[in-house]
């Protein structure tokens, strides 16, 4: 079995070929669907609990605490016995509630996270499918989730939810755009929307410090944009426990609530994967010009491991802005896009088609 | 205008990366923690000497105790939660005395004031240490301060 | 100011006051000149007594009377003025809570422990205890035998 | 409540089908306690705050009727629990200024010096606790760490942390631990460096700034009527503070600031906490070299008895003035005590401050008048 750890097409491409030798094409495609499908979902749960398990440490360090501890060594199995918990919970039924949309509401949350994921590149070879609109895609299908945290709210048949639920449909709809402008930001750089050439383009130096200022502005503004996105803190308007309880999702238990809490980390994990792979080279190694010999050692780090630490600390940015600052109120949320974010990032992409125009970009 | 406008923005994020800054410096200074994990650390966890654990009696080693049933400390207590049984005993005189049969104390009315132990004038009461009350029965928490077959302690009056 | 004068300027507000020393000038009023005295406490420029830092209700045994505690934040003199009335079945006296605001929950709290109406009051309801409550807690002659032990 | 009685809703909310009336409370994250606000919203803005509170009302006045005056000490550490050895001592005020007892100069001093270690420990729980309203969950975990240091404190001399109980009229209940100056001195060194970490955190910081400036807005007069008080009130500029009005215990021994500002909002009640901490350890400083030596309590009866007549001491506790009337028909038990709470009064301005304002400016607002739920309902 041909496995290389610097390039994982290779591999993937034995499997296709094993099993294109055993079945029919349809058979082939159909048995590598069921196989991603079941890859994604472990992939899934393993780092959604991982997530979960980081933030409650990450901010335990943040607060001279020690965090989660007790069950299994350092406390790792501590979300586990968490998912167990909730998936014993009764799962419990609002009388006046709109029962079909609030079952569907935590599933279009978590499914529109689903198709994000299938889109990023985790390594050189490792793709689900590698789509020449990839960037698009990504940001099409993430806005999704959106639907689904207004349906919670306005199902749920509470007052606190549907609060949260107009708060976030504000606030992800005018994010969307901050979010959309810093990415075509460094899409006018690269020239195109295809996420693994994007990576390949950066082989001679992340983009970050390719593109100049205009970059680095890019990159400040799509990572509050995104943190906005996804609902997180210092954002976190939709759930806002000091204000609203829980917001969108105070009506939701057991696994429901899980939906939304898994996918809320996952929206994370996957926000950090494109700002890692947009502005920080993806899986790439980093390399700097013409350093040869520095490029050289860098290579030997596999590129998973490039990828999950561009990732993991970008993360960790994340979990700072929560565990650091005070919520915004909802008309200061706005301004903040609409008076900052937005003309600062529309003057950018005017800033990055010059420099780009002019040749001035390395 | 446009300066006072990226000036303001420049101020922000400055005192955004100060905060940041106080909750970083604690992520990578683990000996900052200051959690103490409790039933691991019990053996080494001691409460100061002056801790209201509860109210008990102290006993010397000839299982003699120096509450005389006076009666004070039941009348101080706010909430009810000292009840004292008492009896006559006869001394060598042939002197009929007031003595304890039993000293019974509530713990789950008590709110620790101190009264008891204050106002008693021959000092039998004193706070305990114990902290660890938690039971599942109520009736439980209802106790008889002076121990079996004690006997007042000689010379209190 | 001192109490003389204190005592002097009321006196010639409300003739009819009676006033004692006591840890502060104590003035007490009949009901009927209560509403002539008040107003004037707090828009008079020499007695400016404009906080009023507590109400007290209390239940003479055969009265009921509320206390008003005044102090001058201008010049630190403080006064105490008490009214009572005798019907202990419908207890109704003039609010203040126009004058200084904080009466409008003091007078609330009366009217639900010692069930004193006050007139011209905007929200006369009860404030701690539910609406459906029997009696007026804090009166001498409440009885309540499942929850007040008596020894 | 029985099923034919019809419940007549507040006059002065309209049940229009367009107000949109939502409970915050009885158990809401950010009413610190059981406590209710019936909020009429126009949108994201509170157009009427309606407090409800009396859900943990004990009738503490009823009860003290039926106690002795020491046995009523422990029951006012049940009412503003943060600042439960204030609250006792202004009981023991009352009924040591009635009974006209000079209490010996030691007293004064340590009842002073825990008045305001007291006073800091509320107002770092208030800190986190405000910091935690707005939303930056990490000030919950300093503000309590730091607390911790003056429990530990409290626990060796008194015995209790939260509650202590530590007063009696006519003295305190036992000496000083041996320990207690050189923690109190090691205690404030170490505070005062963490102060201005807290400021770093919170409040320089743009977002914390930009919600709590011109929240909640209330003036001088509006407080006064009010009777606002306390740190609140002297954030409107009320200059409200009893230790300077009519100083008590060992405050005329004292020299410091009352801290003022005239702003009227969010922020300017905070700044008023903030630097009420470091003009509390100024206070400590002074005194904490000269306890007088002497005994802890001063001579008493054993059955006090007041004499007929009316009694009212004012004291500033950490939320604002706090009060004790008694009124003595010369048993051992009052015959009437009413206790007047900062928290009831400064709760009656929550209307005025909150209305045209966002749900999370109540949030805000609400947490920077501190409310103590249990001290607003006795």
């Amino acid at each position: 079995m041909p496995f290389d750890i610097y390039d994982f097409s290779s591999f993937t491409g034995w499997i296709d070929a094993s099993l294109r030798a055993a079945m029919s094409p349809f058979w082939t495609i159909f048995t590598e669907f069921v196989l991603l499908g079941v890859a994604f979902l472990a992939f899934y749960a393993v780092v959604g609990l991982l997530l979960v398990y980081a933030e409650r440490r990450v901010c335990a360090f943040m607060q001279c605490r020690v965090g989660p501890n007790r069950v299994g060594p350092w406390g790792l199995f501590q979300t586990v016995a968490d998912l167990i918990k909730l998936l014993f919970k009764e799962l419990i039924h609002i009388k006046k509630a709109d029962k079909i949309l609030f079952n569907l509401a935590p599933f279009i949350v978590i499914i529109a996270s689903f198709f994000a994921l299938a889109a990023i590149p985790f390594a050189k070879g490792l793709h689900a499918v590698d789509l020449n609109i990839g960037l698009f895609y990504v940001m099409a299908v993430s806005s999704v989730g959106v639907v689904g945290i207004l349906l919670a709210g306005w199902s749920s048949n509470s007052k606190y939810s549907l609060i949260g639920a107009m708060r976030s449909g504000a606030q992800i709809i005018s994010y969307e755009l901050s979010v959309g402008l810093s990415l075509l930001v460094i899409v006018v750089l690269a020239g195109t929307l295809q996420l693994s050439e994007i990576v390949e383009l950066q082989r001679d130096g992340w983009f970050l410090f390719k593109g100049h200022l205009p970059a680095v502005i890019a990159f400040i503004i799509f990572l509050i944009a995104s943190t906005a996105e996804i609902n997180r803190g210092p954002f976190d308007l939709a759930e806002a426990e000091s204000e609203l309880t829980a917001g969108f999702h105070t009506e939701y238990s057991g696994i429901k609530f899980a939906f939304f809490f898994l996918a809320e980390y996952m929206n994370m994990f996957i926000v950090a994967s494109i700002a890692a792979t947009v502005f920080l080279g993806g899986w790439m190694p980093l390399h700097i010009g013409s350093w040869d010999g520095f490029n050289h050692i860098m290579d030997y780090i596999p590129p998973f491991v490039w990828y999950a630490g561009k990732t993991a600390v970008i993360i960790y940015i994340i979990m700072l802005f929560k565990w650091t600052f005070p919520r915004l109120r909802i008309d200061q949320l706005l301004t903040l896009e609409w008076k900052y974010l937005l003309p600062i990032n529309l003057f950018n992409i005017l800033l990055m088609a010059f420099l780009v125009l002019m040749g001035w970009h390395f | 205008m446009l300066f006072s406008y990226i000036k303001g923005i420049f101020k922000g994020v400055g005192t955004l990366f100060t905060g940041m800054g106080v909750t970083t410096s604690y992520f990578f200074r683990p000996w900052t923690k200051v959690t103490q994990k409790y039933p691991e650390n019990r053996k080494e966890l001691k409460m100061v000497e002056a801790f209201k654990g509860e109210v008990t009696m102290p006993h010397n080693a000839n299982n003699e105790h120096s509450c005389t049933g006076c009666g004070i400390c039941e009348i101080n207590c706010p909430n009810g939660s000292i009840e004292l049984v008492t009896m006559f005993l006869v001394n060598e005189d042939g002197k009929k005395k007031k003595a304890i049969d039993k000293h019974i104390y509530h713990l789950g009315m008590c709110s620790m004031c101190g009264l008891c132990v204050k106002t008693c004038p021959s000092n039998a009461l004193a706070f305990g240490n114990e902290f660890e009350h938690a039971v599942f029965d109520r009736t439980k928490l209802t106790k008889v301060l002076n121990k079996e077959g004690s006997t007042l302690k000689k010379g209190v009056e | 100011m001192t109490n003389e004068e204190l005592r002097k300027k009321i006196s010639e507000i409300v003739p009819q006051a009676v006033i004692e020393e006591q840890q502060y000038l104590t003035v007490s009023v009949e009901p009927k000149y209560f509403m002539t005295l008040m107003p004037k406490l707090k828009s008079d420029s020499d007695l400016a007594l404009d906080y009023m830092f507590n109400v007290s209700g209390v239940d003479y045994g055969d009265a009921l009377g509320v206390s008003y505690f005044l102090t001058s934040t201008k010049y630190g003199h403080t006064i105490l003025v008490k009214q009572k009335t005798s019907d202990r079945t419908k207890p109704e006296l003039e609010t203040v809570c126009h004058i200084w605001k904080t009466a409008e929950f003091h007078e609330r709290e009366i009217f639900d422990l010692y069930g004193i109406t006050f007139k011209n009051h905007p929200d006369m309801r009860r404030i701690f205890l539910e609406d459906d409550w029997n009696g007026h807690p804090l009166r001498k002659d409440y009885v309540d035998e499942v929850n007040m032990i008596l020894r | 409540m029985s099923e034919n009685q019809i419940v007549t809703p507040p006059k002065d909310i309209d049940l229009d089908y367009q107000d949109y009336v939502i409970n915050m409370g009885p158990q809401h994250p950010s009413t610190h306690g059981v406590m209710r606000f019936l909020l009429t919203l126009k949108g994201e803005t509170v157009d009427n705050v309606q407090p409800h509170c009396g859900y943990i009302h004990r009738g503490i006045e009823k009860m003290t009727e039926r106690l002795t005056y020491p046995q009523i000490v422990h029951l006012t550490d049940r009412l503003d629990y943060l600042s439960a050895h204030i609250n006792n001592e202004a009981v023991c005020l009352c009924v040591e200024n009635a009974l006209q007892i000079e209490v010996p100069e030691r007293v004064k001093y340590i009842r002073t010096i825990i008045d305001e270690l007291n006073r800091i420990a509320s107002h770092q729980l208030w800190w986190a606790a405000f910091g935690m309203d707005m939303g930056a969950l990490t000030t919950f975990f300093y503000g309590l760490r730091d607390r911790e240091y003056i429990l530990d404190i409290f626990e060796e001399t008194t015995g209790g942390r939260l509650i202590q109980s530590y007063n009696t009229p006519g003295g305190l209940m036992n000496d000083l631990h041996k320990d207690f100056q050189t923690k109190v001195k090691k205690f404030i060194k170490d505070f005062r460096k963490v102060l201005p970490e807290y400021d770093r955190l919170l409040t320089g910081n743009v977002i914390f700034t930009e919600r709590s400036k011109g929240i909640g807005y209330i003036s001088k007069e509006d407080a006064i009527s009010y009777g606002v008080t306390g740190p609140s009130g002297r954030g409107s500029g009320f200059a409200c503070d009893v230790r300077k009005i009519a100083p008590y215990s060992a405050y005329d021994k004292v020299q410091f600031k009352e801290a003022l500002y005239t702003e009227g909002d969010t922020f300017a009640r905070y700044k008023v906490r903030m630097d009420e901490m470091w003009e509390s350890m100024n206070i400590i400083e002074q005194l904490i070299d000269n306890i007088p030596q002497g005994d802890y309590a001063a001579k008493m009866k054993a059955v006090i008895k007041l004499p007929v007549g009316e009694y009212y001491q004012r004291v500033e506790a950490a939320r604002g003035e706090f009060g004790v009337h008694i009124i003595s028909d010369g048993n051992k038990n009052p015959y009437r005590l009413k206790l007047r709470s900062p928290n009831f009064s400064n709760l009656s301005a929550i209307n005025a401050m909150a209305k045209g304002h966002k749900i999370a400016d109540l949030v805000a607002i609400s947490g920077s008048l501190d409310l103590v739920i249990p001290d607003l309902d006795r």
